[in-house]
């Protein structure tokens, strides 16, 4: 049987090599392209143009919900129960920081780290782009780049001169 | 009604008929009903019950009550109401607990039948509503788990059936002989029944002997007993006297003395106060000069003033150092502008000629008839039936003259060096019975030992040392198989069936009359029999002053031998609340120590906690040492009643023995060597600091002057809580507080604190709510002992509070600090927040063993803390909350003095005021108006709810040039 | 399998001469997967088993007879449990003020040791979260200090440190788990891929959750961990500022003092880096890291050492001083007792760990010898351990009153907990240095190429 | 290395054990707070099959006529063996239902309740002032003349105490219906102000922690 294509794969020895690659693939009109590197390339998001991240606002909404209802909680518990401590009043908002910052760290933290899960689709065991023994570098010392196969007017063929073009170590197909 | 069922014995009783039936089962078992539980943590219900009745002797089978995790409780109701009894509030019983032989009037509270704790009888002259600590202690040695239970034949358990059967076989043959052979050995006594017994006894048995003994002071000399009134003397001389602390009388006396004490505003004390002494007490203490001096010095200085009264320069020769002249100048000076309001009293322990002396001075300055009072003797120390003291019966016993003994509650074995050396001589003696309330150092010496009854188990009837005469009426059945001495004199000559109730009961109907049931009952409900006082004898005539002899040779040492604070002759050997309380002055616990002054410290080489080594040629006894400021030069202190064999758990192998070394002049040991051994002793004290390092925790304040005002409390940072109608505090007068400790085991008993024992407290763990600081000021060889009893201050700003973090301990309406033990989860923050570190922690489970018949006193309004739980001073809450449902449900304010906390009531000086700050009228409100007034640690601006009234202070007369 | 060795040898460059992205993540990698010097690994896990094994026997033994066990008493009412707390807390401050604050401040020496200073961080951490609990009088019910739907109608008593304690103690934990889990995501890809073997290629690859470098995914990673440790930063001085507060808040003299926040931060980063130092200057050797942590950032951090010394010397200075200058005489006799008080030798101890050691550290020649260098990171350890009990006890046991003054004596229980804690903290350490890469792959290789770039 | 099939496993895991911690939670609430877990609406097993419908609902026999001491004590008392046979001398007294009764009396054995309403130790109650301050039998311990098996009627938790506490006025009662076997009627809604004025009830110190522990 014919498995349908994923797209075509291409590995990159050099950081620059990789993004050169982007660069004429971008130039080419290929939009759909998807990259894989051993760290994060920073110079990357300019040839790619990726939308910002919404993970700073996802953050900072959270840790502010979770610091007001921090100090909301310690401002309703001196009232639900009025209880007389050591001559303090009962609103003693001073010592109610310490627990609001703490709670407004804790909550940004946990929906930061719940958000990339989120935002990257994680956790993916069985991605196509794994089937591919090479690919394993991919974590230790090779950058690749990914023509995805319904690259919008592309054909097959077109990707891959494309990318041959850009004088990969090597390049391979990946079947969903 | 059903007659109860003496659950003893198995027969029916009939001692509660005057005092309305109880039965003992269902109120044990309404105890676990949670209404008035004994918290929890220490009895899980069904357990304790099936405890109780055990020790009950019962033989009630109490199933299907496993311990899970929520049991379900049981609810016992009665199968017939008792009359008074109302579940869930106490009963009081007014009664009378002999102490030495007399009578204190005191009143017991009752918790369902089951005695919990013992106050003062506010009718009876002798306590005056106040109580010292041996006899808040009393309640404890109730339910000491020592107490011998049955009759023991040669230490085998015997029914009382068996001995009276075989007394019954052995009687004829001493009817035959006229009783001859047939000693008795008791404690000099004031009870008219014991003396009626006696009587009927050798009347039965004409050639019996009956001795008495006591190893402690005979309060009086030839018949006769020095009384003294303290309200009028406007000059006082103690020589060698702790008459405050421990005398018949010492409640009355501290009452009266602290009336004079007391200052208001800026005016002296109304009276000046003298001490010379060697061993220091609290007594002098609490004088306004103090002169610590050997028993030598004394009698020059003595000599001297009588010199001074008489108007002559001190004799020759009797070179007087600069600080006896000057306390002698201004002592004579003072004597003879204040006479005759002046009284001098010499100590029960001192020797003959010095109490002659203090007699003669009374004499020469007109007091007496005054302030000095000559009263028949009241105990029956030269009653002329009596055949004389232990040395007669020593001597009986060697030349076998006696065929039977009876020792009636007294330990000879123990308490006398002589008696010791008998044991061939008793084991000779066919019929030897010790009757006692523990099987002591005699009891195993003798063939019979039978259990006594505890006081609040039978009927007595004792006096006061001013001769009022109480009847002491039982609260409880015996626990175990005790029966009151009475009962045993009664059977010892007559085979008629007498309970104590029978033999009181006859004593005062011989008085008869139609009313009688009535008297009698009013008796038992005042607590006293009226027109029992003793009426003054005359005298005594101006006498001239003895020549005072000098017992020491100049060069040896002085050994002065004293009854110990806590367990006197060994007689409270047994009771944890006394032993793990502080001593007066050294705060020693657990133990007694050879007391010595730092300057003959130096000498030996010695420090606290090295063994010394006391000798008198014949005789030798070690002791550690311990280095007490202001102690006499050249002497050292040894307190009796310790190195017990025979006390019990709490009381065998503590301290040391000091019998061997004492002598025919039984407190004073001259010329004895002391040398250290070069071992060491772990001695344990509550405090180990005694300088107030500057910080003047207790504030001296000289006689005119006022103290410097403390910073406005009204300035804070924070908007102040509103007042509850009631703010509740506490004044503490330091002028008047003498530390006798009385408020410490007051609380210990209110409030179920635990006993942790010697190690615990080594571990810096003792649990006391209230306990009392001392500080020695200036010249550590003669210092200003202080005294400073530290309960919870209550801040208002309450550092204890903030810190915690579960809110365990916060603040109630009424200003209480409170601690709630439930919530606590034991961070122990709170402690380290509290500047008078007052808090206790509960570091280990010191809570008694479960079935432990220690635990029957617990208060069932005060919860038993947990393991790992805070507990402190609640200004005794439970009280509290009594007073006010009631004031609720009557719909009216709490009265001034309606809630007193357990320490106030104690007090016998009346130091403690408690009540509500926010009236205006209020005692304590006014306390708190005197320039005296002050906070302890007020600059921290805790604001303590208790505060403290300075001791005021006097300046010796100069010397008339 | 593959032989380990060394690629260069030791240098003062951030990156020895030679590394590339493929011999860091063999070299790293191999540690785990490969297991070299098995026979110190096994050694030095069995040592530290067998210490934890002594921790698990005093608590059984400490929940069994309650606290009284150990030497506290009143007036001293923490002991060790409070001491050991505040000490392993302080460890634990290095890892997150490396990760988080040196990455704000663009300090790239940080990299080769951020991971193991972050784990080290978790552990001591864990450490110190057993004595909160432990020293509870009734440990049972240690959740009455958290916010929850009680029957009860209870709260916290939020104005007390100790349950701003809980949440900052908790938050930090929690917050160091999730950097540190982040920080390993792409190195868990690595080991998925370079180990051998199904099951273990399995395990870390769920692990890694699938990562696989994707640029989308390294987008949102990139904000995410640069504001993750815009978290952490003010974290870490809050966390250790609120056990300072712990002893601050408190009125008893010795305690009460303003310093203590910013003091104990700075204590607590001078105790993480000695410790730092004590742990990584062996292993570096063991497992031939000299290539990646070089002498270089051993230069680095004993610097930092000694300016962190610098402040807590002037905490202490200033700890004297406003005694002095207050004019209030519980103070003054304080300090005075610390220095001539039954407690004196600590004191001098500490001024001769904290202070004097350090000092050593200004010569090069010192810090670049790795025993001097090793000696005085443990002679901090120790000082700091000595500087929490001189706060805690020799405040404590004289304070307002005299008459309540005491001493305390340390008991087996108390020695014993700390000794096991000390083995859990190794035997975590081992089992994370067995299974885990100790050196953050993924930004060694940025470095190594970031450094290949800057050669001719 | 995984099939498609592991991803979503593992998905699922993730978040089901999220999703399952927080549900604990939930649970645990719901159970703690729950009248199962506070033994509402319980009845005990007693030794004397003993109907409060019987003799309060029907017979209409005061609360006080058994629980004598409720208003003078802490403790509302408890009917002793010769309190109920009183009656039961005369009534069913040979019924086998009343016999645990005579077998008391004879073996001066007490009856065994079961309890219904158990506080826990270191709570200290005083029925007497609750019933002073218009707090009705019924207000506490539920429908007592509807039961013919006395159950416990509420949850008698701290929570529940305080909420009282906090706020007494509108639990309190007429006079009149203090001691109804049965739950009086609403009142209008000015009335908890006129109560607490009539009762003289003094809140400041019902919150105060050493009301009810010491």
């Amino acid at each position: 049987m014919k498995r349908d294509l994923y797209g075509i794969m291409a590995a990159f020895a050099s950081e620059e090599s990789y993004l050169a690659a982007l660069r004429e693939l971008r130039e080419a009109g290929f939009r759909r392209i998807e990259t894989f590197t051993p760290y994060g390339v920073e110079a990357e998001e300019a040839v790619v143009r990726r939308r910002p991240t919404p993970m700073g606002w996802i953050m900072l909404t959270a840790g502010l919900t979770g610091g007001a209802g921090a100090f909301f909680m310690q401002w309703y518990a001196a009232r639900d129960y009025r209880l007389n401590v050591g001559g303090r009043p009962v609103d003693s908002w001073p010592a109610f920081v310490p627990v609001t910052f703490e709670l407004t760290v804790l909550t940004a933290a946990l929906a930061g780290v719940a958000a990339l899960i989120w935002l990257s689709g994680l956790p993916r065991l069985d991605h196509p782009v794994f089937s591919d023994r090479r690919f394993q570098r991919a974590s230790q010392d090779r950058f690749f780049v990914c023509v995805r196969a319904d690259g919008i007017g592309h054909t097959e063929g077109e990707a891959r001169t494309a990318l041959l073009a850009a004088k990969p170590e090597s390049v391979m197909e990946v079947f969903a | 009604m059903t007659d109860p069922i003496d659950f003893a014995t198995g027969q029916a009783g009939r001692m509660w008929r005057s005092m309305g039936e109880r039965e003992l089962p269902s109120e044990w078992r309404s105890i676990v009903t949670p209404e008035f539980a004994l918290g929890a943590d220490q009895w899980p219900p069904g357990m304790d019950r099936r405890e109780f009745l055990r020790l009950m002797g019962a033989s009630l089978a109490l199933g299907g009550l496993a311990g899970c995790t929520r049991p379900a409780g049981r609810l016992v109701p009665y199968v017939t109401p008792p009359e008074e009894a109302l579940p869930g509030s106490p009963e009081f019983y007014a009664t009378a607990i002999p102490i030495e032989g007399y009578a204190r009037g005191i009143l017991v509270e009752s918790h369902l039948g089951r005695p919990t704790k013992i106050e003062g009888n506010p009718d009876h002259p002798e306590s005056g509503g106040s109580t010292d600590a041996l006899t808040q202690a009393a309640i404890l040695s109730l339910y000491d788990p020592d107490r011998s239970k049955a009759p023991l034949h040669r230490g085998a358990e015997q029914s009382w059936e068996a001995f009276e059967a075989e007394w019954r076989a052995f009687r004829p043959g001493l009817l035959a002989k006229k009783g001859q052979g047939l000693a008795l050995l008791s404690e000099p006594t004031t009870s008219p029944t014991f003396l009626r017994q006696i009587g009927r006894l050798l009347a039965a048995f004409p050639e019996a002997r009956w001795y008495q003994h006591t190893p402690l002071a005979t309060y009086g000399v030839g018949g006769s007993q020095m009384d003294f009134d303290f309200r009028r003397a406007r000059v006082v001389l103690f020589v060698g006297s702790d008459c405050l602390f421990r005398h018949p009388a010492c409640l009355r006396y501290s009452r009266d003395f602290a009336s004079r004490r007391r200052v208001t505003g800026t005016a002296p004390p109304g009276s000046r106060v003298y001490a010379v002494e060697a061993t220091p007490t609290l007594t002098g203490a609490a004088a306004d000069f103090r002169l610590p001096a050997s028993p030598n010095r004394i009698r020059t200085l003595l000599d001297a003033v009588s010199g001074l009264v008489d108007g002559n320069a001190p004799a020759e020769g009797a070179a007087l150092t600069a600080a006896e002249y000057a306390f002698a100048t201004s002592l004579a000076h003072d004597l003879r502008s204040a006479a005759p309001e002046v009284v001098c009293v010499a100590g029960s322990e001192q020797d003959p000629d010095v109490q002659a002396w203090a007699l003669a001075m009374n004499a020469k300055l007109g007091a007496a008839g005054g302030t000095l009072r000559l009263l028949p003797q009241v105990r029956s120390d030269n009653d002329p039936r009596s055949a004389g003291a232990l040395d007669r019966l020593a001597a009986a016993l060697r030349a076998d003259e006696v065929q039977s003994l009876f020792v009636l509650g007294s330990n000879p074995v123990y308490t006398s060096a002589e008696f010791r050396g008998l044991a061939a001589e008793l084991a000779r003696v066919p019929f030897t019975v010790h009757v006692g309330s523990h099987v002591d150092e005699t009891g195993a010496l003798c063939r019979w030992h039978l259990p006594e009854a505890h006081f609040l188990e039978a009927w007595d009837d004792r006096r006061g040392y001013d001769g009022t005469t109480s009847l002491v009426q039982p609260l409880i059945q015996p626990l175990y198989e005790g029966r009151s001495v009475l009962e045993v004199l009664h059977g010892l000559h007559t085979d008629e069936h007498a309970t104590s109730y029978d033999l009181v009961r006859q004593t005062w109907e011989a008085g008869g009359g139609e009313d009688f049931e009535v008297r009698w009952a009013r008796w038992l409900r005042e607590g006293k029999v009226e027109g029992t006082q003793s009426a003054a004898l005359v005298g005594p005539s101006a006498a001239l002053f003895p020549t005072l002899s000098r017992p020491g040779a100049s060069v040896g040492l002085f050994l002065l031998l004293v009854p110990d604070a806590s367990v006197l002759d060994g007689r409270w050997s047994n009771n944890a609340w006394l032993q793990e309380l502080p001593r007066p002055l050294t705060q020693l616990v657990w133990d007694n120590a050879a007391l010595i002054s730092p300057s003959l410290a130096a000498n030996l080489g010695a420090k606290t906690g090295d063994m010394l080594r006391i000798e008198d040629g014949s005789a030798a006894v070690e002791a550690a040492a311990y280095v007490l400021p202001g102690h006499g030069p050249g002497c050292v202190t040894l307190s009796l009643g310790y190195g017990r064999t025979r006390a019990g758990a709490v009381g065998n192998g503590r301290g040391f023995d000091a019998t061997p070394i004492r002598r025919t002049a039984l407190w004073e040991n001259p010329n004895i060597s002391v040398r250290r051994t070069g071992s060491t002793y772990p001695l344990v004290t509550t405090q180990h600091h005694f300088t107030m390092e500057g910080r003047e925790p207790v504030r001296l304040l000289p006689a005119g002057r006022m103290l410097p005002d403390a910073a406005d409390p009204s300035v804070s940072l924070y908007p102040a809580w509103k007042p509850g109608t009631n703010a509740w505090g506490m004044s503490i007068d330091l002028g008047t507080c003498i530390g006798c400790n009385a408020c410490v085991v007051a609380c210990q008993a209110e409030n179920n604190t635990p006993v942790v024992g010697k190690d615990q407290v080594s571990r810096g763990r003792e649990m006391h709510w209230i306990r009392i600081d001392r500080y020695f000021d200036g010249d550590l060889d003669a210092p200003r002992i202080l005294n400073q009893p530290i309960p919870c201050m209550h801040c208002e700003n309450a550092p204890c509070e903030v810190v915690c973090p579960v809110g365990a301990t916060v603040h109630s309406s009424e200003g209480l600090n409170e601690m709630v033990y439930n919530r606590c989860v034991g961070t122990r923050y709170c402690s380290n927040n509290c500047p008078y570190k007052v808090r206790r922690f509960n570091f280990l489970d010191y809570t008694d063993r479960r079935d432990s018949p220690v635990n029957l006193q617990k208060n069932p309004d005060v919860t038993v803390r947990a393991r790992g739980v805070m507990e402190k001073c609640t200004y005794c809450v439970q009280r509290i909350n009594t007073a006010r449902i009631d004031a609720a449900k009557a719909d009216r304010p709490i009265r001034d003095g309606e809630i007193r906390t357990a320490c106030e009531q104690a007090c016998p000086l009346g130091a403690i005021v408690f009540g509500n700050v926010a009236d205006p009228r209020s005692r304590v409100a006014a306390l708190k108006r005197e320039p005296a007034n002050y906070s302890l640690l007020g600059e921290l601006n805790t604001r303590p709810r208790t505060t403290y009234l300075a001791r005021v202070t006097q300046e010796l007369r100069e010397a008339p040039a | 399998m593959k032989r380990h060795e060394p690629t260069t040898a030791d240098s003062l460059e951030m990156v020895a001469p030679g590394q590339t992205m493929e011999s860091v993540s063999r070299e790293i990698s191999a540690i785990p997967l490969s297991a070299p010097h098995m026979r110190f690994w096994w050694i030095g896990f069995s040592v530290s088993f067998l210490a934890m094994m002594v921790l698990l026997g005093s608590l059984a033994w400490i929940l069994t007879k309650g606290v009284g066990v150990w030497g506290i008493n009143i007036p001293i009412a923490w002991g060790f449990a409070i001491i050991n707390f505040v000490w392993w807390i302080g460890i634990g401050h290095a890892g997150t003020f490396i990760s988080a604050i040196l990455l704000l401040l663009h300090q790239e020496w940080r990299t080769s040791i951020n991971r193991f200073t972050e784990a080290m961080t978790l552990f001591a951490v864990a450490c110190a979260g057993i004595y909160p609990l432990i020293h509870l009088g009734r440990p049972q019910f240690f959740y009455w200090l958290l916010p929850y739907p009680d029957t009860m109608g209870l709260w916290p008593q939020f104005r007390s440190p100790l349950v701003w304690d809980v949440f900052a103690v908790s938050t930090y934990a929690t917050v160091s788990l999730l950097f540190w889990y982040v920080g390993l995501l792409p190195d868990l890809a690595t080991m998925r891929d370079r180990a051998e073997g199904l099951a273990r290629r399995r395990i870390y690859g769920l692990l890694s959750l699938g990562w696989r470098g994707d640029g989308g995914h390294w987008h949102h990673y990139r904000k995410l961990y640069i504001v993750l440790a815009g978290l952490a930063a003010p974290l870490v001085v809050s966390v250790h500022s609120i056990v300072g507060m712990d002893f601050a808040i408190a009125i008893l003299p010795g305690w009460h003092s303003a310093i203590f926040p910013p003091y104990f931060v700075a204590g607590a980063i001078f105790s993480g880096f000695s410790m730092v130092l004590t742990l990584i200057i062996p292993l570096r050797s063991v497992y031939r890291l000299e290539g990646m942590i070089t002498a270089r950032h051993l230069d680095l951090m004993a610097k930092v050492m000694m300016a962190m010394g610098w402040i807590v010397a002037y905490g202490y200075f200033s700890e004297f001083f406003t005694a002095w200058r207050s004019g209030d005489i519980f103070d003054r006799y304080v300090a005075l007792n610390r220095v001539v008080g039954p407690y004196a030798p600590y004191f001098w101890a500490l001024m001769a760990c904290n202070i004097a050691a350090p000092q050593f550290l200004w010569s090069r020649r010192i810090r670049q010898n790795l025993v001097a260098l090793w000696a005085v990171a443990f002679c901090v350890n120790v000082g700091m351990w000595i500087e929490r009990f001189v706060i805690v006890i020799t405040s404590l046991h004289r304070d307002f009153m005299p008459s309540a003054w005491g001493m305390y004596h340390a008991t087996f229980w108390d020695y014993s907990t700390f000794f096991g804690t000390l083995g859990l903290f190794a035997s975590l350490l081992f089992l994370f240095i067995r299974f885990l890469p100790m050196i953050s792959m993924t930004e060694m290789r940025a470095l190594v190429v970031a450094k290949q770039k800057e050669r001719p | 290395m995984f099939s498609p099939a592991a991803t979503t496993i593992y998905r699922i895991a993730l978040f089901g054990g999220v999703l399952l911690l927080s549900l604990s939670g939930v649970t645990a609430y719901a159970y703690f707070h729950s009248t199962y877990w506070n033994r509402v609406g319980l009845a005990q097993l007693q030794p004397i099959l003993f109907s409060h419908r019987h003799h309060a609902g029907e017979l209409h026999i005061d609360c006080r006529n058994c629980h004598a001491t409720v208003e003078t004590s802490a403790f509302a008392g408890m009917p002793s063996t010769r309190t109920c046979l009183a009656c039961h001398s005369q009534l069913f007294a040979t019924t086998t239902m009343i016999h645990p009764l005579v077998e008391s009396l004879a073996s001066n054995v007490p009856l065994q309740w079961t309890r219904v309403n158990q506080l826990p130790a270191h709570v200290y109650f005083n029925h007497g002032v609750h019933v002073a301050k218009g707090v009705a039998c019924t207000t506490c311990h539920g429908e007592v003349g509807a039961m013919a098996l006395t159950a416990k009627g509420e949850p008698l938790t701290m929570r529940w105490c305080l909420n009282c506490h906090k706020d007494p006025g509108p639990r309190l009662s007429l006079p009149r219906d203090l001691f109804s076997p049965l739950s009086p009627v609403a009142l209008p809604a000015r009335a908890p102000p006129d109560l607490m004025a009539f009762y003289h009830v003094r809140t400041e110190s019902l919150t105060d922690c050493s009301t009810c522990h010491h």
